[in-house]
């Protein structure tokens, strides 16, 4: 799919939520939220992953951090399986890939001081020795997020909500992580302070070689921060490529509903006409063929029954026989 | 043990555990807000309650005079291990028959007192001074209130958690166990505990303790099951935070505003309940619930003994509307919704 | 929906036999038959008697294990008897407890079915009405006034009931009671006000709490702003959505309709199964109580599994499956 | 824009704080005229939505109203007697929320809420009222009327729940629709359904719109004119193309230059530094002051002044009046 060397490989990946119900919690559905998902995230680069509400972008990011239990797949960090360690293998492999949350209040423990929630990761992975060291290694932290040093003996309500993410960024990066999963980091923030952390996440990228695999519903954001991007629809990846390629000539009908949907800046540029219509169909009964036959503008039979293999379009991939050879 | 010894001991640890509890909410200037932020709220009632605990405190230990010189008549008296408030009273004035507030002479019988217009609430109907009585009334309910959470505290955080953090089997074992104790009419179990295992002060909070711990245990174990949820939780598993840790430093601090609110809440029906036990005739001894029994007989009399019921009730009702109020203030202090906004 | 109502029961069945361990456990195990017989007997009664109290009411049998007759146990004998409904003989005076529980259920009805109506009718419109005036002096007070009247213990509500109304005014009987419908009334007017007292500010605080909560949610400013007046906007919109916690509440209070009120009772002389375990209590009638013990948690489970099919009817959100 | 439907003048609505009543919507004043869509566009707690709410009297206690005028046709809402505001709000004025999930009430069928918005308006029987509330969710775009009128909310996804919304407010014809940030909560492709249909009923029923929306794409793709507030003030007043091409305010300039997707892939955003000032911290002077690249003397000290930096189009900045005095 790429040339660079893969820091992460996702491989047929599929995480299913059982549908437990009545009092003797018995199993008796699953929502498939994540079905079938490839990825490549590379060294210092960025991937966005990118789809509308229970897509299951989500849940890959957090079945990459062990959050939940895949039912099948491959998670090859650096060529090792993560699927396949035990918890004592996996803790070496936490402190290389980190994770920075959408919302930075739910994010922090309201009873827990900065220093303290900057410091948890070191103190989990052994390092810095003692307590000073590693309030000194906190302050240097929270000074390169651009955070004055006496925000350590406060709590995360006395922060604004851009104050909040920064310390969420600073907490992750104590552990010299490799690769960072933001997922909807930014959504939750005002458009100026948006800002701020992007141009911030993008600095440390440079600084640190960090790659980022970066969960979003924004468009703009994508075009802005990504290398590659990746389209979930329904628990599965319908189009992958480079972020050029993929918002100049998308080459999966939904990708371009995507790009008709989201407003434009454009002052000269009148509202455009409606692509996708209809809403999206339960991921826990998905329809049969190609997921997003019945959104479709382009559908026709084959469509309906018949669920389309991946083809290769220009340095990327999308889901839909429109693009066979 | 001697009961004085028994006594003197629970208070001790009683001290002990609160001592503790102020002692790590000081830490944490979040506490140490909401204890400010209470003061400033209800400083009436936070004074009220401080000067039952006084009375309690002066109440709790009690002691011998061994080189004191008895006259043999006072012996009995004299001898017996006595507490501040004991002091306070003279030692001899078991008097034959009943006097009213601030009165010079017996009402049955009508010869002179011995401390005439010294009784200043009166006596009871066998004598004793109501307001000597109904000071040694806080103690009473102090340690009702204070043993019973103790007990219930500790178990239910225990409880609650461990079925809540763990889920699964644990979850299923717990929650069985919780819900048949919740399904038994609260007051008849207590009967019926009470009933078997005797009737004494331990003996009464154990079983108030065991009807008490579902209710906050439940709590818990939801709160639990939301906090374990919660992104915070999973950051600090990203972290490599183990679960051991997780529930020390992120689950329990955040359980703790729970607790606080529920031992207000909990401090006010265990004293209620331990009237109603005593006017079945199975509660402890000395407490406001046994002076409001013994009215029973008191208000039938020609002059209705009035003084007795109406100390006892005024004493009662004073602690528990201050606990209730402070209780309310707690709620809306510690309320999680209120606490994320600005401070 | 049936299907869960049936493992609902199963579940309830369950906690059932939890509930006749858990009374096995105290009433065998920690107090002994020979702790019960001496207590009925006093402390001084010849091991003779005792012996034969024993007997008499069949407490002889091993505990778990009879190799004789594995069947004649005091485990089997207390499942069988309690799951069969038969109660045996009361340990203080011999006489039946299922008599007893049919002559008492009467009585323990006529005097808590309108006190519950009564509650329930009062303490929502009360709160209601002071929900409507939120943050106002009007909620101030009402909330005041509540914690005031919780903070009073239900005996002195009672005796100071029982010394104004009857005994100073003399409207009614101080106590007593007549099953004679021209006169029943008579009887069990000053207890349901004194329980209607008794309870009132908890359960006003109680519902005030619930609709204050509902009527800061959106939908009541969607109501507002399409147009609904106050009164349209708490009875149409936030007691509809307020049943959830008020049926939780109610069901559960139904089984203290059968189990009666025994602080009331026994005050006022009704002849219900309230003041039948006060009874019990002073004669250390274990067989009594126990039998009282297990009859309130059965009401209570049933009581439960009817909330959770009443939530059906009331939240078209809730489905059970 | 002959006849003004909506006109806000000097309003204030305040809300206690630790330092006492804080206005938190400070003399704010605009107008609405019949048929013009108008976008009040701001950050978080700049004020916007406390507007919207002061202007139909739902300012959630213990936020109160404390002065100003709102003019609803030849009516002062301010000081209309309760009843008759009950008459404005859902009969004049109507008013769609940002979570059509919580804004349903979840116990009552659709129809029914429908049937109560035109019951409490219009005399008219059940069957009538449901007859119109048919029409109404065709006019909508709800397929399938007859059974969606006995869903209950939680029934419908989160698209036909705004548009169940939008029909209940359409039920009395209003002439005003505010609608708060109708399409935050949902995904692109829905919200572009939404903003379609806003946009189509205007057209037909020659509505007055006042959209609160914190996004300049929204704005963009629907608004005739624009408010920019910042800290419960409007700082910005013009037409969309000139507010968007040509803003006159340096904040309106740092909001929509920080904006990715708008500079070049890869590029710095123009970062505004550091935050939104609290309620407390608001000084005399213009409260962009602290964060205001182009800040000079005056600005903290002095209100600022407004500037006509266009026709139409108004700004309240000490540096746009100088940069237009140097010019004339």
């Amino acid at each position: 799919m790429s040339a660079g060397p893969a820091l992460l490989r996702v491989e047929g990946l599929e995480t299913h939520f059982p549908v437990r119900t009545g009092p003797l919690h018995r199993v008796t559905g699953a929502v498939r939220a994540v079905d079938g998902v490839d990825l490549v995230v590379e060294a210092g680069k960025t991937l966005a992953l990118v789809g509308e509400s229970g897509c299951g972008k989500t849940t890959v990011g957090r079945s990459i951090l062990g959050l939940e239990r895949p039912r099948a797949g491959r998670i090859l960090f650096d060529g090792v399986d993560l699927l396949a360690l035990d918890r004592a293998g996996f803790a070496p492999y936490r402190k290389r890939i980190q994770m920075v949350f959408q919302d930075p209040a739910a994010a922090l423990d309201p009873r827990m001081r900065i220093r303290e929630a900057v410091a948890e990761g070191m103190v989990a992975f052994g390092i810095g020795t003692s307590r000073s060291e590693r309030t000194e290694i906190v302050a240097s932290l929270l000074a390169r997020v651009k955070l004055d040093p006496d925000v350590m003996s406060r709590y995360p309500h006395q922060l604004s909500g851009g104050q909040r993410q920064r310390v969420s960024i600073a907490r992750a990066l104590a552990v010299d992580p490799e690769l960072v999963v933001c997922d909807e980091s930014v959504s939750a923030l005002d458009v100026s302070i948006q800002a701020q952390i992007l141009n911030l996440l993008a600095d440390l990228q440079r600084e640190r070689r960090l790659a980022y695999l970066f969960i979003t519903h924004d468009l703009g954001v994508v075009r802005h921060v990504a290398d590659r991007v990746a389209v979930m629809y329904l628990g599965q990846v319908v189009e992958e490529g480079p972020v050029a390629r993929v918002f100049d000539a998308p080459a999966h009908p939904y990708t371009e509903g995507l790009l008709a949907a989201a407003p434009s800046l454009d002052p000269d540029r009148g509202p455009r006409p409606v692509v996708v219509r209809g809403d999206v169909p339960s991921p826990s009964n998905p329809p049969p063929g190609c997921r997003f036959h019945t959104r479709c503008p382009h559908v026709f039979a084959r469509c309906r029954v018949e669920p389309p293999p991946t083809f290769d379009v220009d340095g990327g991939m999308s889901r839909c026989f429109l693009r066979e050879p | 043990m001697e009961s004085y010894v028994l006594s003197n001991l629970i208070t001790s640890a009683l001290v002990a555990g609160l001592a503790l509890a102020l002692w790590g909410a000081r830490r944490s200037p979040l506490w140490r807000n909401a204890g400010r932020e209470l003061a400033r709220r209800r400083p009436v009632a936070l004074a009220v309650v401080a000067a039952y605990a006084l009375v309690a405190g002066l109440d709790s230990v009690a002691w011998t005079d061994p080189h004191h010189e008895v006259a043999e008549s006072e012996a009995v008296l004299l001898g017996e291990p006595r507490s501040a408030i004991d002091r306070l009273f003279p030692a001899d004035f078991q008097e034959a028959s009943y006097s009213a507030p601030f009165a010079d002479h017996e009402l049955y019988g009508g010869e002179a007192l011995r401390h005439p217009g010294g009784h200043w609430l009166g006596t009871d109907i066998i004598g004793r001074d109501v307001l000597h009585r109904t000071l040694k009334g806080a103690r009473v309910a102090l340690i009702i209130g204070g043993l019973t959470s103790l007990i219930v505290l500790p178990l239910a955080l225990l409880v609650g958690v461990s079925a809540g953090y763990v889920g699964g089997r644990v979850d299923d074992v717990v929650f069985f166990l919780m819900s048949t104790l919740a399904s038994m009419p609260s007051l008849l179990l207590l009967i019926a505990l009470i009933m078997v295992l005797g009737v004494g002060t331990v003996q009464v909070c154990v079983a108030l303790g065991v009807t008490g711990w579902v209710g906050l245990a439940r709590l818990v174990r939801a709160e639990t099951f939301k906090i374990r949820e919660l992104e915070y939780v999973d950051a600090a598993r990203v972290l490599g935070t183990s679960e051991l840790r997780i529930v020390g430093r992120h689950v329990l601090p955040n359980l703790m505003h729970l607790v606080v609110i529920t031992f207000a809440l909990l401090f006010s029906s265990l004293v209620l309940s331990e009237v109603v036990l005593s006017w079945l005739g199975i509660g402890i001894e000395g407490s406001w619930g046994r002076m409001i029994d013994q009215a029973r007989t008191e208000l039938s009399r020609e002059p209705v003994i009035w003084w007795g019921i109406t100390s006892a009730s005024v004493a009662l009702f004073s602690l528990i509307l201050a606990v209730n109020q402070l209780a309310d203030a707690v709620r809306d202090i510690l309320d999680p919704r209120t606490v994320g906004e600005e401070s | 929906m049936i299907a869960y109502v049936l493992r609902r029961l199963a579940y309830g069945f369950a906690t059932v036999l939890g509930v006749l361990a858990f009374l096995f456990g105290l009433f065998f195990l920690y107090a002994t038959p020979e702790d019960m017989a001496r207590r009925a007997l006093g402390d001084k009664a010849p091991p003779q008697a005792i012996e034969q109290w024993i007997v008499n009411h069949e407490y002889h049998h091993p505990l778990f294990w009879n190799p004789e007759n594995p069947g004649k146990t005091l485990i089997v004998d207390h499942y069988r008897r309690m799951l069969t409904f038969d109660f045996g003989r009361s340990d203080a005076d011999d006489v039946r407890v299922t008599t007893r529980l049919r002559e008492g259920v009467g009585p323990s009805l006529s005097l808590t079915v309108p006190l519950f109506f009564g509650g329930l009718v009062l303490s929502i419109s009360l709160a209601l009405f002071v929900a409507t005036f939120r943050e106002t002096y009007i909620d101030r007070a009402g909330v005041a006034l509540c914690v005031l009247a919780m903070s009073v213990s239900i005996l002195l509500y009672i005796i100071g009931g029982q010394f104004l109304i009857a005994r100073i005014l003399k409207w009614f009987p101080i106590s007593g009671y007549d099953a004679d419908p021209a006169v029943i009334a008579r009887f069990l007017v000053l207890p349901v006000l004194v329980g209607l007292a008794a309870s009132f500010g908890e359960q006003v605080r109680f519902y005030r709490t619930v609709f204050v909560e509902e009527t800061n949610r959106d939908y009541v400013r969607t109501a507002r702003a399409k147009g609904c007046g106050d009164g349209r906007v708490m009875w149409h919109h936030v007691l509809r959505n307020a049943m959830i916690p008020i049926i939780t509440r109610v069901v559960l209070a139904i089984p203290f309709l059968f189990t009666g009120s025994i602080l009331l009772e026994s005050f006022f002389a009704i002849p219900g199964l309230g003041s039948m375990t006060v009874d019990a209590i002073h004669a250390n009638d274990f067989a009594t109580l126990r039998v009282m013990v297990f009859l309130g948690s059965v009401f209570f489970i049933a009581g439960q599994i009817v909330t959770d099919v009443c939530y059906t009817l009331a939240d078209p959100r809730v489905r059970l499956e | 824009m002959s006849d003004t439907v909506l006109d806000v003048g000097d309003l204030r609505t305040s809300f206690p704080s630790a330092e006492g009543r804080v206005d938190v919507v400070d003399r704010v004043s605009f107008d609405v005229g019949a048929g013009e869509t108008v976008a009040l566009v701001g950050e978080s707690g700049c004020g916007k939505s406390m507007t919207a709410l002061s202007i139909m009297r739902l300012v959630p206690k213990p936020g109160r109203v404390e002065g100003g005028s709102i003019r609803v046709g030849a009516r002062d809402v301010r000081t209309l007697p309760v009843a008759e505001m009950r008459r404005v709000r859902g009969g004049d004025v109507s008013m769609i929320f940002q979570e059509p999930m919580t804004s349903l009430n979840p116990v009552q069928r659709c129809g029914r809420q429908i049937v109560e918005a035109i019951r409490l308006h219009h005399p008219e029987s059940s069957e009538e009222a449901r007859r119109r509330a048919r029409d109404l969710f065709g006019e909508v775009g709800i397929p399938d009327a007859e059974a969606r009128l006995d869903a209950y909310p939680h029934q419908l996804s989160g698209g036909m729940r705004q548009r169940v919304m939008i029909a209940m407010a359409l039920a009395s014809r209003p002439k005003l629709l505010i609608a708060d940030e109708p399409t935050t909560a949902l995904d692109v492709t829905i919200q572009a359904q939404i903003l379609e249909l806003l946009r189509t009923l205007q057209r037909e029923h020659r509505m007055a719109v006042l959209l609160i929306t914190h996004d300049l794409g929204i704005v963009n793709e629907i608004a005739d004119r624009v408010l920019v507030m910042y800290a419960g003030r409007i700082i910005e007043e013009g037409g969309r193309r000139d507010v968007l091409a040509r803003p006159g305010h340096p904040y309106t300039r740092g909001l929509l230059r920080s904006l990715p997707g708008v500079v070049e892939r890869g590029a710095r955003l123009e970062e505004i530094a550091g935050v939104v000032p609290r309620p407390s911290e608001w000084g005399a002077g213009c409260r962009f002051t602290n964060r205001c690249p182009l800040a000079f003397d005056p600005c903290a000290g002095t209100e600022a002044p407004r500037v006509e930096v266009g026709a139409r189009h108004v700004a309240w900045c000490h540096a746009a009046a100088r940069d237009e005095g140097g010019r004339s």
